[in-house]
């Protein structure tokens, strides 16, 4: 027992990773065995997020089969529990097929830096008290830095499949992104601001009131749009499969499918966590100390199950219909529901800089008749903007016209 | 690690990024260089902060920031100049079908 | 006590009248450009309120002392923006506003209908505010800008009617000679400005006028920073200013053709205001003349001799205007001489009382010009009959400038010639006895042309007016040039048909005039009273008291040393002024009176040498055009400028030129459009830069 | 510290390596994914010297934006996989570059850096690493400078919309 962690460092406060710990410092030195408790931690966050996968995956069959009527998966082991591993051994033992004109060391990376994100995004998710991988100082900003990187991912799988169906999907997907990053990022600077702090355990810690109350117009904004960014089925044009086979990861298949499958599902996992952990106040609820990871999964289920909901509700929409859903829909509400806080946060709070529970509510209030204002005027405005775009008229490039001006 | 060897680095990467942006054709190539020259900037500045201690230290230890300071004004002028640099790139690809700098020489007479 | 804002309100109001009509009535409402008028008046009509105001808190014995506001420090010396309000500045602005109010009201009728219309009350305007902060100025420098304010204003008034080459060539000519003039003032500026190590040393600002007579204050007094010749090249410097200004001898040939203007201008600036600024110019630093007789000598042998021969020469003209502005010429040497002899009072007096009959003189010239269609007097005559109102109107002026008893010209010009009589000033005695044997001729001329004038227009028959010049000029226009060469363009343009329409001029133009009759009646006895106590509430000698005491005041512990002389009222030179202008007047009824109906040759005519002389002005006019611009100027300087321009400049710029093609042919090898080149260049650049800091540094 | 040190090493090998194969490689966008190699690589230096926000920003501006930016442009010109060809400056301009590194590496290397004291490292450590004092600054000392900052950057989004609005009307 010769190495002591400072009270506070996140291994300390978590008895199974202390536990690893003080093991590995009894035979190793102390970097080693930090790096090994970490690592353990790592373990196993890293399989609770792929096992994780596989159970959405099952779920969502069965929940969308049941949204139309249907059975669902429900041959094999119980209510069809062990269908994705079927799916799995199944992808497993297909042929990896890379095309010949590919580049193929792009084409192999991307799946990989795809699931990359998601993996990493869990790290600064708190799922007790002060449980989490990393507690950052800037955890907000570490969770849209690194979701940001799916683009590229998406990107180098449309262009080096070489394939003009992956492309197109890739660079709808990459627009797609761009356009919900701004609304998305501006729709958590209220919660920023209401909590005082950009680690996300200290946002949870903040929501005496939970801040999808506090901050409605947020809590919908960001909803909506990581939906669209995790190509979610509403907008899920990047990979459309009426319109473009199957979008960026048209000439995937095999494990790599496998692995794109299992980060699309993935993401939507850690997104979900990431919404609970802002807006549905993560861990907390009755007898937090103990059974904070259960109000977690629960509430982690919750969200899924309206993933899945909307999913099985809405149809998918028309390119130009998302971008302009994104510009001019969402970056409103998204900016009016800045300002408001702003305003609220401070006029409210008093002499000593933080907000009560009382304060909390009060905006609650305000806030959510403020959105449902908002979401209907802004609503209407589009929808009558939105009815005017007609379908361009197909072009037909007139003979010796120069090719390549497409740009 | 110490400030010299991160100076070092950072030297290097601003002289990769130098050769590239003068020698390459592509204009988009020369832009990626460029961002490394910038990048090697910043990691300049905030050695620097980190390691040097700046004269108000003692009075004020936000100063102690400056160089972050600075990273984030290069990094959010970066941006400006990537938007408007490749802007003014569409631009010249739209009218010649070239990314070629050598034969945008339009500027010469 | 009237306070700062008020008086800086009596400057801003004329000003913010410009910029309403220069920039919001003519560009945007040109239709309601009858509003310009307007304007105008309401301003002055307050600033003469206010003007009032000063002047009775004024004399109330209340000197206000306002501290001058700091706007540039220059050195030792600091340009500020002050006012200096003394007795002579709220007697200026009295007359500024008072004259000015009654001219644009007389406007008013008189430029109805004229294209031009807002343009005119615009630069009026801004002629009068540039007079006003003349006036009122504190500092030599803000003294200068105003100065150049009312030569440009005056520039712009006289070339009013720029489309007549006549009247563009004389506002040329009017601000080249007064810009002549005004080198000696700004040489006398930078002088004092050169001095500003030994002003400030003794604790004054060369800059702020009562430190700069501190300054020439002996040293007892805590002056003494200037003195001897230089302070009388400094005054001599002020002079030529002042004479560009007033019109003095060298330097007057501008002031007749200045009558190109509209009436109503040669009314306001060539009578009553800015000419008498030369005047003010040398009362306002007349503590510094007092310390230099000198100077003196040349201020009174100067005025004296300017007072004779603009009279001589305002006797053959055939211009009404003319015979008008030789006059004033000739009054504003009787002012300049009055200053000389030490008579600082009464020569502010005159100034006071002339402008108001010199302005109602202009204004009948023009009433009648609004009958008979021309100014020629040639072709007047008879017009009493028609205008009797212009006719007793101008007939009063004529005799208050002639110096008649109860007139305000007399009481005015016998205090001059009594000083000049009496002496006692810092000059010597023949100089004020010479200056006085001048002025009484001059009496004697100016009652002659006086009545000459008077006769020609008013009485005989009328000669047909505009109508008949046009015909006779037609007729024979070699012959008619000739006689008359500096007679451009007989028949004004504008809104004045040359036609005839003999009736008196509308009320708007009567009315005014009126007022100015009075002025020119009451002026006089009632503001500086001879003789008697006390005169309703003005002592005697109020006026000249009121002068010379500011005068005292701004002198400070100095006063005792020098003292203004304050003549006495003398009967004998009453008399032999009276004596003299009767005789002038004798002489004049009895050459024309008889020639009333056709004289279309005049009768000086016969004096044949002499004639010629004086109607070519002496030949001043052809020295200066002929042999000064076209020989001395022209030919020579030009030449020889000519030369160096094409040889020697044209081939250093040739030269240049040359060079930086070549340097450019070379240099553009390298602009060669590839950016990395430049990039290259750049870190090659970079790199010796950073070679050079660790070699040497 | 042994992990520090060893990341650090690692890092600029990886940095290092990275920004040659952006300037050497001919295939573009391989370039443009070696570039955000530099990026992420820079961000864990600015880790490394406890600049956390830094780092963040880092990956969220440079890999998340400008590298997307830099591949659409890839994309959307031609003849990419051949597209990174050298120019005739090759040679002078190795020979700067070689040469401004030995000045700068003899700066870095001769230069006596005045330290920050011992008794304030834990200070400066506990300042640099939080986003507080960051933010503080830059609303305050910097209230200007990032004022001029965001409408320079709301200039580039309208000039580069200027410059790259279609011209609808002018096609035959």
């Amino acid at each position: 027992m010769s190495c002591q962690l400072a009270a506070g460092n996140i291994l300390y406060e978590n008895p199974l990773l202390r536990w690893v710990y003080d093991i590995a410092g009894t035979v190793a030195p102390c970097w080693a065995a930090y790096l090994a408790a970490g690592l353990a931690f790592m373990l196993l966050l890293v399989n609770g997020v792929l096992i994780g996968t596989a159970i959405l995956t099952w779920a969502e069959r069965r929940i969308l089969a049941r949204f139309a009527n249907r059975i669902g998966p429900n041959r094999w082991g119980p209510f069809g529990l062990l269908q994705p591993l079927a799916d799995l051994i199944k992808l497993l033992t297909k042929e990896s097929l890379t095309p010949r004109s590919a580049d193929r060391i792009v084409f192999n990376l991307a799946p990989i830096l795809m699931l990359m994100p998601a993996l990493l995004v869990v790290a600064v998710v708190p799922f007790a008290r002060n449980i989490a991988l990393a507690d950052l100082s800037i955890g907000v900003l570490y969770v849209l830095a690194i979701s940001s990187l799916t683009i590229l991912a998406i990107f180098m799988a449309g262009w080096a499949s070489q394939n003009r169906f992956a492309l197109f999907g890739a660079a709808r997907g990459v627009a797609v992104l761009i356009s919900y990053e701004v609304p998305v990022v501006l729709s958590l600077l209220g919660v920023v601001m209401l909590a005082g702090s950009m680690s996300l355990n200290d946002i949870v810690a903040a929501q005496a009131v939970p801040f999808f109350l506090v901050q409605p117009l947020a809590f919908f904004v960001f909803f909506t749009g990581v939906s669209a960014e995790l190509n979610r089925t509403p907008f899920d044009v990047a990979e459309g499969e009426s319109e473009i086979v199957a979008g960026y990861h048209t000439e995937y298949s095999g494990i790599k499918f496998a692995i794109m499958q299992a980060a699309e599902f993935g993401g939507t996992i850690t997104a979900s966590a990431v919404i609970v952990s802002l807006f549905l106040a993560g861990w907390a609820g009755p007898l937090a100390g103990y059974l904070g990871w259960l109000w977690f999964l629960l509430k982690l289920g919750a969200v899924l199950f309206v993933f899945i909901w909307v999913r099985a509700t809405f149809p998918r929409l028309r390119t130009d219909q998302i971008m302009a859903f994104s510009w001019k829909f969402l970056l409103s509400l998204a900016l009016i529901n800045l300002v408001a806080t702003a305003l609220e946060v401070y006029f409210l709070r008093g002499d000593s800089r933080t907000l009560t529970t009382v304060d909390l509510w009060v905006m609650a209030g305000i806030n959510l008749a403020l959105a449902a204002v908002a979401i209907g005027a802004f609503g209407r405005l589009n929808r009558a903007q939105v009815q005017r775009v007609r379908p361009p008229l197909p072009v037909l490039a007139p003979a010796g016209a120069p090719a390549g001006k497409a740009v | 690690m110490t400030l010299q060897a991160m100076l070092i680095v950072a030297a290097i990467l601003f002289c990769i990024g130098l050769y590239g942006a003068l020698a390459r054709r592509n204009v988009i190539a020369v832009f990626m260089s460029i961002e490394i020259m910038f990048n090697s900037v910043n990691l300049t500045l905030v050695a620097l902060g980190r390691y040097v201690a700046p004269h108000a230290l003692a009075a004020d230890i936000e100063s102690a920031l400056t160089g972050q300071v600075f990273a984030v004004f290069i990094i959010a002028v970066a941006a400006a100049e990537v938007a408007l640099g490749l802007g003014i790139v569409f631009a010249l690809y739209r009218n010649t079908e070239s990314v070629d700098l050598t034969e945008a020489a339009q500027m010469r007479r | 006590m009237i306070s700062e804002s008020f008086i800086w309100a009596i400057l801003l109001l004329p000003l913010a009248s410009f910029v309403v009509i220069a920039l919001v009535i003519r560009p945007f409402l040109d239709r309601a450009s009858a509003l310009s008028g307007r304007v105008l008046i309401g301003c002055l009509t307050v600033a003469l309120a206010l003007s009032l105001w000063t002047l009775a808190a004024t004399a109330g014995g209340a000197v206000p002392d306002f501290q001058p506001h700091p706007w540039l420090d220059v050195g030792q010396a600091t340009v500020a923006l002050g006012l200096l309000v003394d007795p002579i500045t709220a007697i200026m602005l009295v007359v500024v506003t008072g004259v000015s109010l009654m001219v644009q009201i007389y406007s008013q009728g008189y430029m109805r209908g004229d294209p031009s219309y807002s343009r005119y009350f615009a630069y009026m305007s801004l002629f009068t505010g540039a007079m006003i902060g003349l006036v009122l100025s504190s500092n030599i420098v803000q003294l200068y800008v105003f100065w150049e304010l009312v030569g440009v204003a005056s520039y712009l008034l006289i070339g009013f009617w720029h489309h007549r080459p006549a009247a563009a060539a004389a506002a040329k000519k009017a601000f080249i000679i007064t810009r002549i003039g005004d080198v000696g003032f700004l040489l006398a500026i930078l002088y004092l400005f050169s001095q500003a190590d030994r002003f400030a040393a003794a604790g004054l600002d060369p800059f702020h006028i009562p430190d700069i007579w501190q300054a020439a204050q002996p040293l007892a007094t805590g002056g003494a920073v200037l003195g001897g010749a230089a302070l009388t090249w400094v005054l001599l410097g002020i002079f030529a200013g002042a004479a560009g200004k007033s019109g003095q001898f060298p330097l007057h040939a501008w002031l007749p053709d200045a009558m190109e203007g509209p009436t109503p201008v040669s009314a306001l600036i060539h009578a009553a205001t800015m000419v008498a600024a030369g005047v003010f110019l040398v009362a306002r630093f007349y503590p510094l003349f007092l310390a230099s007789p000198n100077a003196m000598t040349v201020v009174a042998l100067i005025g004296a001799f300017t007072a004779f021969m603009a009279a001589t020469m305002g006797l053959v003209m055939n211009d009404i205007k003319r015979v008008l502005a030789y006059s004033t010429i000739s009054q504003l040497g009787y002012m300049m001489a009055a200053l000389g002899v030490g008579a600082y009072g009464p020569a502010i007096f005159h100034l006071f009382t002339h402008a108001f009959f010199k302005a109602l003189l202009f204004l009948g010239a023009g009433s009648v010009n609004h009958a008979a269609g021309t100014f020629n007097m040639r072709y007047m005559g008879g017009l009493r009959r028609f205008m009797p109102w212009t006719y007793a109107l101008t007939l009063i002026g004529g005799l208050s400038l002639v110096g008649i008893f109860p007139l305000s010209g007399f009481w005015s010009k016998d205090e001059i010639l009594a000083a000049a009589w009496q002496g006692g000033g810092s000059v010597e005695m023949w100089v004020s006895r010479l200056t006085l044997g001048l002025l009484l001729a001059g009496v004697l001329l100016t009652a002659f042309y006086t009545w000459r004038l008077l006769h020609l227009t008013f009485h005989g028959e009328f000669r047909g007016g505009g109508e008949r010049e046009q015909s006779d000029l037609a007729a024979s226009a070699p012959p008619a040039a000739a006689e008359v060469p500096q007679h451009h363009g007989a028949a004004p343009a504008g809104n004045h048909p040359s036609g005839v329409h003999l009736a008196e001029s509308p009320w708007v133009m009567v009315l005014p005039m009126a007022a100015l009759g009075v002025a020119a009646v009451a002026a006089g006895f009632v503001a500086n009273p001879q003789w008697v106590q006390r005169l309703v509430i003005f002592p005697a000698h109020w006026l000249t008291d009121f002068l010379d005491a500011g005068l005292e005041h701004g002198l400070g512990a100095a006063a005792e040393a020098v003292h203004p002389i304050v003549p006495k009222f003398s009967l004998e030179v009453a008399l032999a002024s009276t004596a003299a202008a009767l005789v002038g007047i004798g002489v004049a009824m009895l050459l024309y009176r008889s020639r009333a109906s056709e004289a279309i040759r005049d009768p000086l005519e016969r004096m044949g040498p002499v004639h010629r002389l004086l109607s070519q002005r002496y030949y001043v006019d052809a020295l200066y055009e002929g042999i000064l611009v076209r020989r001395v100027f022209y030919r020579a300087v030009a030449g020889a400028l000519d030369w160096v321009d094409r040889f020697l400049v044209d081939g250093l710029v040739n030269l240049v030129g040359c060079s930086v093609r070549g340097v450019g042919r070379g240099a553009a090898l390298f602009q060669n459009g590839q950016v990395q080149w430049y990039g290259v260049m750049i870190a090659i650049g970079s790199l010796l830069i950073l070679a050079g800091y660790l070699v040497l540094g | 510290m042994l992990l520090v040190d060893i990341t650090f090493w690692g890092l600029s090998v990886v940095a290092i390596g990275a920004a040659l194969g952006v300037v050497l490689v001919r295939d573009l966008f391989r370039a443009a994914l070696l570039l955000v190699v530099v990026f992420l690589a820079v961000a864990g230096f600015f880790v490394l010297l406890s600049a956390q926000f830094l780092a963040v920003v880092q990956v969220l501006i440079y890999a998340g934006a400008i590298a997307i930016l830099l591949v659409f442009a890839v994309m959307l010109t031609k003849d990419v996989p051949h597209g990174n060809l050298p120019n005739r400056l090759q040679v002078p301009a190795a020979m700067v570059a070689a040469l401004l590194l030995a000045v700068l590496v003899a700066v870095a290397a001769a230069t006596q850096w005045q330290p920050v004291p011992l008794a304030q490292q834990e200070q400066v450590a506990v300042v640099q690493t939080g986003s507080a004092g960051l933010a503080n600054l830059l609303v305050s000392d910097y209230a200007l400078a990032f004022e001029a900052v965001s409408v320079l950057l709301l200039g580039a989004a309208i000039g580069a919309l200027a410059l790259l609005r279609g011209r609808p009307e002018q096609a035959p």
